[in-house]
């Protein structure tokens, strides 16, 4: 990563000491190796650690399928016993929903989205650092399970009464709990921050329909986020409460109804699928209109059923209980409610494959995993469709006719979108292109791979073959299907494998290759008008945006016959980078230290107390350094109109003339007591 | 082509206080804060009203929170609760005038009434537990400690947060340029208590 | 940088069709016991019903959706963009087409809606079906209806014949069920051509009732009382799984129906309502250990004798034998309370949770499995039993240390309970 | 040249609190704050009056009115903002609806 370590364009006056508050930590200055990025509070550094650490994340997860393919690949397998296959599955579900792609779309989210508006950074940039580090202590957290007696094994739905300590006595369920309850503030922080990012932050004449596609997503799903969270905590924290304080939330015989768990679990749940999805539908929303060189077909259309389909995502959770007895009437309002939710989904699928129309199609490696997204989803979404049919879905549910939609929905529909995201945004990020040649190689073995492992799961969920089962008795008509899956799982771990060779070879290769320029692909949107990698400032001036897909008018114009014609070269419309004595944020140590206390906390509960109390204070003694540290390094250069308030002593609050300490004191410190 | 800075390209008339919506970006997202904590004590009340009659295994027929409710008592620390209210918004009237002393006095007085009110929590949990209504009872009771226990936490919190303010004034650190910060933790102080105004009613008031 | 394109291929839709293709393949397949797509009564055929045009619909769509992906890939493709300044038209919107397609779908959706709330409230719906069965010599008009019970991991059914029609309101505890007239485990037997009611619910975890072949599935969930209904057309066998997760053993949950002509249910509730018959040598026994006085074996006794002796020490504290220890029987020493009831369980197909079967397919007994069971069942079937923790409750059968004596004893009198189901049903257990 | 990179607002105090209402007014409603808490408590006490079948329908009244005063008021959603008000109602109409919808499922109205 050492690409993008260019010395930061902040002028840092005199290196004297720094007086601190506190005076544990001196205020970091950047610019010197790890310090600076555990200090960062830079988007774009921290977008990158969240797709390293998703990218590590997802290969954890790859070695818990893969284990559970191995299992499953002949009848009566023995590789698993019968308590670690339960394990691997829940944390494979776990790891692949929490601690992968939804962190590598935050990493699109941190990385674009003030890119795409025409912004230096977030709303809240020390805010974000701490949702990276929260999030990432609560992902070691979980994992550490692995060491410490075994992860949870109730599946990451984990139903209660299965979930409580009568049922489940060791000690995973309490790391499902905690590690969801610390990765949930995370989210809950950074979607609080990018809420604002995207309403409050935009450069002038980035009208919200001006926005791109991809940000318009990521808006919807940061508020998906956001309303979504609190179910699960709730949900968490009973459970919580039930396993280590006896309440009765969840117990039958006391007379507690475990579809309470189900309902709140759900209602988190499936706004969930749609914060899993709805990035990659920005991110092939990008794609395909630069690789057709063609505008997004109705745009207004894409960004409102992109709204529908977070909206309507609230009034359909129930579809996963058609069969838990909730009464026929409910069965049937959810039924219908969650048909019409493919009619939006369908409206953007219709307007990619109008934009494709007419265009000309450039099938690079970006493009070959969108268009390859789109199809795999539309798998996806056609099964999901059979069982939103409340009565066949109850031939359906819990079998691996299930499996297999899901895979192609979040492994079809979010994974290749994400990946093609990857290879798109590759050279902005890091200053050098991914080859090419490798990469197609990584889509279609990724493409077979998929559809060899999840594509048989249909045909096995129809055969009768439920879901969770460690272990098949032969003569079901299993073996065969079973047996394409598991070869299947190679080759996309194979696929995998190949992307990572081609990271590799990529990044010796840069050198001896011409550098890719702003702006590669002859793209769209504002990023593409900064140099790559993007500079720490991001823009040398703030553009003002005039037209939807800004970046590309400035390119192109159109003569008198309403043909497109190249009004300047990339060079000249692009910015070169070279502004000086920019301001930004000064970096901190804080979150990092708020995040460690967090899973000591959790520790503690599950263990001894005391470790709490050291994570508690912890907590609390990051967070009021935090709120004493000034925003700004008084050292620093800045021109800003009204900036007085750096005397940097105990000027507690210095809420008046920027906008984070408020924050930092009230509702971070809110969100580590009160949730 | 066209760039500017802010400062000289505002094509919009409400963009005139340089973020594009014209507001602070710590107050949205305080307000895009509470309301997601909606959704968190929506979800702590549907349960309560879920489970509010379920006394757990038949014959014992343990006793519910319906049973033991104090109504007069717990009015008075409603009301309490929401005369904290006024004080909270009279301390934020007095910074923007700038009258410091008045603020302090002000901000004292809505901590110490959410104060009270928290005593009153604790001498109701009390109470409840020696009437036999204990947090792991029945789901009832676990319900109904759990929803206003997180009440009662967050209310701390927003004592704690008062308190800091108070720490800053009589530091002198808290001028009228600060009546944002004030304006969002009595943003905080007052969803704390519009959710009591909620809960008084549904949970309380409303026979079971 | 070289940016070579190559050719776009026709992978994307080509595995669309194979994907229709095995889906076809599975539903010709004949050997899947489990088979969702082969419907054998009046419930399970209306949801395939359902389900089949939808399936149509769906590979129609997803055939024009790759057909048009495969189609523009094909025909719009261009290598490069390098020195081609030729754009193509930009159209960025065509409001008309795009109300139009957002209508279609929705008129599609609401043609399926109209179809899926009829069979949802049909396959909801029960009708009342009284039928005549012979309990104990009087005549009583029955409508079909099983209390289905699921804990780890095994389901019970229990059966309430003296002619007071058993409800879901009459239920309360799941954990303090009404005494049934007949109580079965792994296997439940239903008369063909009846729609029989189902009350599903369970004493510890989630589970989910499901026999493909006869309908959908239900949960069981602890503390309620879900109805779900059944039907079988013809005679025969049909199998299930559980398929709510529900710990350690969930893939070690099945359960089989056994579906016979009215006339044979008639039967097989004459002989499980039989309370055990115990031979002249084991009766005095039995007498004895129902006085509260257990009598002393004698080493030479027979070995159904000295079975019944060793099943009174080890095994009689949950599993129930009626006439035997139903007196005493006071609730196993499990989370849920409950272990299988033993008293004519000859007389079943399976045991250790419908994954073993008590006969061969030649029709003689499977000694041997029993054996392995008894012997160690952890090594059959994962559970909680044995070496808890201080405060775990056991779940799942124990290993009891039995000799090899002791376990041929107490199958010898486990063999003494109740008659072979017949070889026409123990031929239709065996899974190809 | 140099800029922030925060294109930091102003504070706003100044901006709108002159439409910010008097310390009397908030007392006022803080008064018909109180009038109704005394109101709902009065529900309780049933020989006082006799509500019937209007009992939750108007406690749920009150209720709704108090919070709006507070809301508006105290909140200053009425003077502030329409974005502020947009974020707050729209968690709280989804968490009614959601939950609402939620209880009707445990057939909760029905009891």
């Amino acid at each position: 990563m050492a690409i993008i370590e260019e010395p930061l364009a902040l002028e840092t006056g005199s290196p004297g000491t720094v007086d601190q508050p506190l005076g544990m930590l001196t205020r970091p200055k950047g610019g010197n190796g790890w310090r600076d990025w555990v200090s960062t509070v830079d988007h774009k550094k921290i977008g990158i650690m969240y797709g390293v650490a998703a990218m590590f994340f997802f290969v954890v997860g790859g070695i818990e399928a893969l284990l559970i393919r191995v299992q499953l690949a002949v009848p009566d397998g023995q590789v698993l016993s019968a308590g670690l296959y339960n394990q691997l599955f829940t944390m494979h579900g776990v790891t692949m929903v929490f601690l992968f792609i939804m962190p590598l779309a935050a990493a699109f989210a941190n990385y674009l989205i003030p890119l795409q508006i025409g912004a230096r950074d977030v709303a809240f940039p020390r805010l974000n650092a701490l949702s990276f580090w929260i999030w990432i202590s609560g992902a070691v957290f979980v994992n550490s399970s692995w060491f410490l007696g075994g992860g949870a094994d109730c599946g990451w739905f984990c139903y209660s009464p299965n979930s409580g300590v009568t049922f489940s006595p060791g000690n995973g369920v309490d790391f499902y709990v905690f590690g969801l309850l610390i990765a949930g503030i995370a989210s809950m922080v950074s979607s609080i921050n990018l809420i604002v990012t995207v309403l409050n932050m935009r450069a002038p004449g980035m009208h919200l329909f001006r926005m791109p596609v991809l940000t318009w997503m990521l808006l919807v799903t940061q508020f998906l986020l956001v309303f979504a969270l609190p179910v699960i905590t709730v949900a968490l924290f009973l459970l919580m409460f039930d396993r280590l304080f006896d309440s009765q939330f969840f117990n039958p015989e006391a007379g507690a109804d475990p579809l309470l768990w189900q309902n709140l679990f759900w209602i988190f749940g499936h706004p969930e699928v749609y914060i899993i999805i709805l990035p990659s539908f920005g991110i092939i929303s990008e794609i395909i209109p630069t690789f057709s060189r063609k505008p997004i077909f109705g745009y207004s259309f894409m960004v409102f059923s992109g709204i529908a389909i977070g909206f309507m995502g609230w009034g359909v959770w129930a579809h996963h209980m058609f069969v838990s007895g909730i009464g026929p009437m409910s069965v049937a309002a959810f039924s219908l409610s969650t048909m019409f939710i493919a009619v939006p989904t369908g409206v953007k699928i219709l307007n990619w494959l109008a934009t494709m129309w007419g265009g000309k199609l450039r099938f690079s490696t970006a493009m070959l995993f969108a268009v390859g997204s789109i199809a795999m989803f539309t798998i996806g979404g056609v099964s999901g469709v059979t069982h939103a049919l409340a009565p066949a879905d109850t031939q359906q549910t819990d079998t691996y006719y299930i499996v297999a939609h899901f895979h192609y929905v979040i492994f079809g529909g979010g994974v290749l979108g994400l990946m093609g995201g990857a290879y798109f945004w590759w050279p902005k990020i890091f200053g050098h292109m991914l080859d090419e040649t490798w990469g197609k190689v990584h889509f279609w073995v990724m493409l077979i791979g998929m559809n060899l492992t999840f594509g048989p799961m249909h045909v096995l969920g129809l055969q009768g073959m439920s879901r969770r089962i460690d272990t098949y008795a032969a003569g079901f008509g299993f073996e065969a299907w079973n047996m394409v899956a598991t070869i299947g799982s190679f080759v996309i771990a194979f696929a995998v494998l190949i992307f990572f060779v081609n990271v590799y070879r990529s990044y010796k290769a840069a050198p001896s290759l011409p550098a890719p320029g702003p702006d590669p692909w002859d793209a769209r949107s504002l990023e593409w008008m900064v140099p790559s990698p993007t500079p720490e400032h991001n823009f040398d001036e703030i553009p003002v945006v005039e037209s939807e897909d800004e970046w590309w008018h400035r390119k192109y114009g159109y003569d008198e016959d309403n043909r497109v014609v190249r009004i300047a070269t990339i060079e000249e419309a692009a910015q070169d980078g070279s502004a000086v004595g920019v301001h930004l944020p000064a970096p901190s140590f804080w979150p990092l230290v708020v995040a460690v206390g967090m899973p000591l906390i959790a520790y503690g509960l599950m263990f001894t107390l005391w470790l709490t109390v050291v994570g508690g204070a912890l907590t609390a003694f990051g967070l009021y350094s935090w709120a004493l540290e000034p925003v700004d390094d008084p050292d620093a250069d800045h021109g800003h109109g009204d900036g007085h308030h750096g005397d940097g002593d105990d000027d507690h609050d210095d809420g008046g003339d920027t906008d984070e300490p408020t924050m930092a004191g009230v509702t971070a410190g809110d969100d580590a007591g009160g949730e | 082509m066209a760039t500017a800075t802010v400062d000289t390209a505002l094509d919009t008339a409400h963009e005139d206080h340089g973020s594009s919506t014209g507001i602070s970006n710590t107050k949205l997202a305080m307000w895009v804060f509470l309301g997601s904590e909606c959704l968190l004590f929506g979800g702590l009340i549907s349960t309560y009203l879920l489970y509010k009659t379920r006394r757990g295994p038949g014959p014992t027929n343990l006793a519910i929170p319906t049973d033991v409710f104090d109504i007069p008592f717990t009015s008075v620390s409603s009301f309490v609760l929401l005369m904290s209210s006024l004080t909270m918004v009279l301390a934020l009237s007095a910074l923007t005038r700038g009258d410091n002393a008045a603020t302090r006095t002000w901000l004292l007085a809505t901590a110490t009434l959410g104060g009270v009110f928290i005593g009153g929590q604790v001498y109701e949990f009390t109470t409840f537990l020696r009437e036999g209504v204990g947090f792991t009872s029945n789901p009832a009771s676990s319900a109904f400690f759990t929803l206003t226990g997180f009440h009662g936490v967050h209310v701390s919190m927003g004592i704690l947060m008062l308190m800091s303010l108070y720490v800053a004034s009589v530091q002198g650190n808290l001028t009228p340029k600060n009546t944002e910060t004030v304006e969002i933790v009595g943003l905080y102080w007052h969803f704390v208590d519009v959710v009591w105004i909620f809960i008084f009613t549904v949970i309380y008031l409303i026979p079971a | 940088m070289s940016d070579p394109v190559t050719k776009p291929r026709r992978r994307v839709p080509r595995l669309g069709f194979v994907l229709l293709l095995g889906l076809v393949l599975a539903g010709c397949a004949s050997d899947a016991e489990l088979d969702t797509l082969q419907p054998r009564s009046g419930v399970a055929d209306e949801i395939y019903d359902l389900a089949l045009p939808v399936f149509i619909i769906a590979g129609v769509v997803l055939t024009l959706v790759c057909g048009a992906v495969l189609y523009l890939g094909i025909k719009n493709r261009v290598a490069t963009y390098e020195g081609d300044d030729e754009f193509p038209e930009q159209i960025s919107h065509n409001n008309s087409l795009e109300i139009a397609w957002t209508i279609a779908p929705a008129i599609v959706m609401a043609v399926i809606a109209v179809l899926t709330l009829q069979t949802h409230f049909s396959i909801n719906s029960t009708e009342a079906n009284a039928m005549t069965i012979e309990v104990a010599g009087e005549t009583v008009e029955w409508e079909p209806t099983i209390v289905v019970v699921g804990q780890q991991w095994w389901w019970e059914f229990r059966y309430y014949l003296d002619g007071t029609q058993i409800t879901a309101d009459d239920l309360e505890n799941p954990w303090d069920l009404p005494p049934a007239d007949i109580v079965t485990s792994g296997q439940l037997a239903i008369p063909t051509g009846e729609e029989v009611e189902l009350i599903v619910t369970s004493r510890d975890v989630i589970h989910s009732f499901w026999i493909p072949q006869l309908n959908g599935k239900r949960d069981a969930v602890p503390g309620r009382f879900s109805p779900w209904k059944i039907e079988a057309d013809d005679p025969g066998v049909y199998f299930g799984q559980c398929t709510e997760f529900c710990g350690l053993s969930h893939s070690r949950m099945r359960m089989q129906t056994i579906a016979m002509t009215p006339s044979d249910f008639q039967d097989w509730i004459d002989m499980q309502m039989a309370p055990a018959s115990f031979d002249d040598e084991l009766q005095p026994y039995v007498d004895a250990f129902r006085a509260g006085e257990p009598a002393t074996v004698p080493d030479d006794a027979s070995a159904a004798l000295r079975g019944l002796d060793v099943f009174a020490g080890q095994c009689a504290s949950c599993h129930l034998v009626n006439g035997f220890n139903d007196l005493t029987y006071d609730g196993a020493e499990t989370v849920s309370g409950s272990a299988p009831n033993l008293t004519n369980l000859m007389s079943n197909t399976t045991f250790a949770g419908g994954i073993l079967n008590l006969y061969n397919p030649d029709g003689s007994f499977n000694r041997d499995d029993l054996a392995r069971w008894i012997r160690d069942p952890a090594a059959v079937k994962d559970n909680r039993a044995d070496d808890l923790p201080d405060g775990e409750m056991p779940r799942g059968m124990p290993d009891r240390n039995l000799t090899e004596r002791q376990i041929d004893d107490v199958i010898a009198f486990l063999e003494t309970l109740g008659s072979s189901p017949g070889d026409e049903i123990i031929l239709a257990t065996e899974v190809e | 040249m140099s800029e922030t990179v925060t294109e930091t607002p102003a504070p706003e105090a100044e901006d709108h609190s002159h439409d910010h209402p008097s310390d009397w007014a908030y007392i006022k409603i803080a008064l018909v704050l109180g009038v109704l808490t005394g109101l709902e408590t009065f529900t309780y006490f049933e020989t006082v009056l006799d509500w019937g079948d209007f009992l939750i329908p108007s406690l749920l009244f009150m209720m709704v009115i108090k919070f709006w005063l507070v809301a508006t008021w105290f909140m200053h959603l009425k003077f502030d903002n329409s974005i502020f008000s947009r974020m707050f109602v729209g968690g709280l109409v989804l968490a009614v609806g959601v939950y609402v919808i939620a209880l009707a499922t445990f057939e909760f109205w029905e009891r």
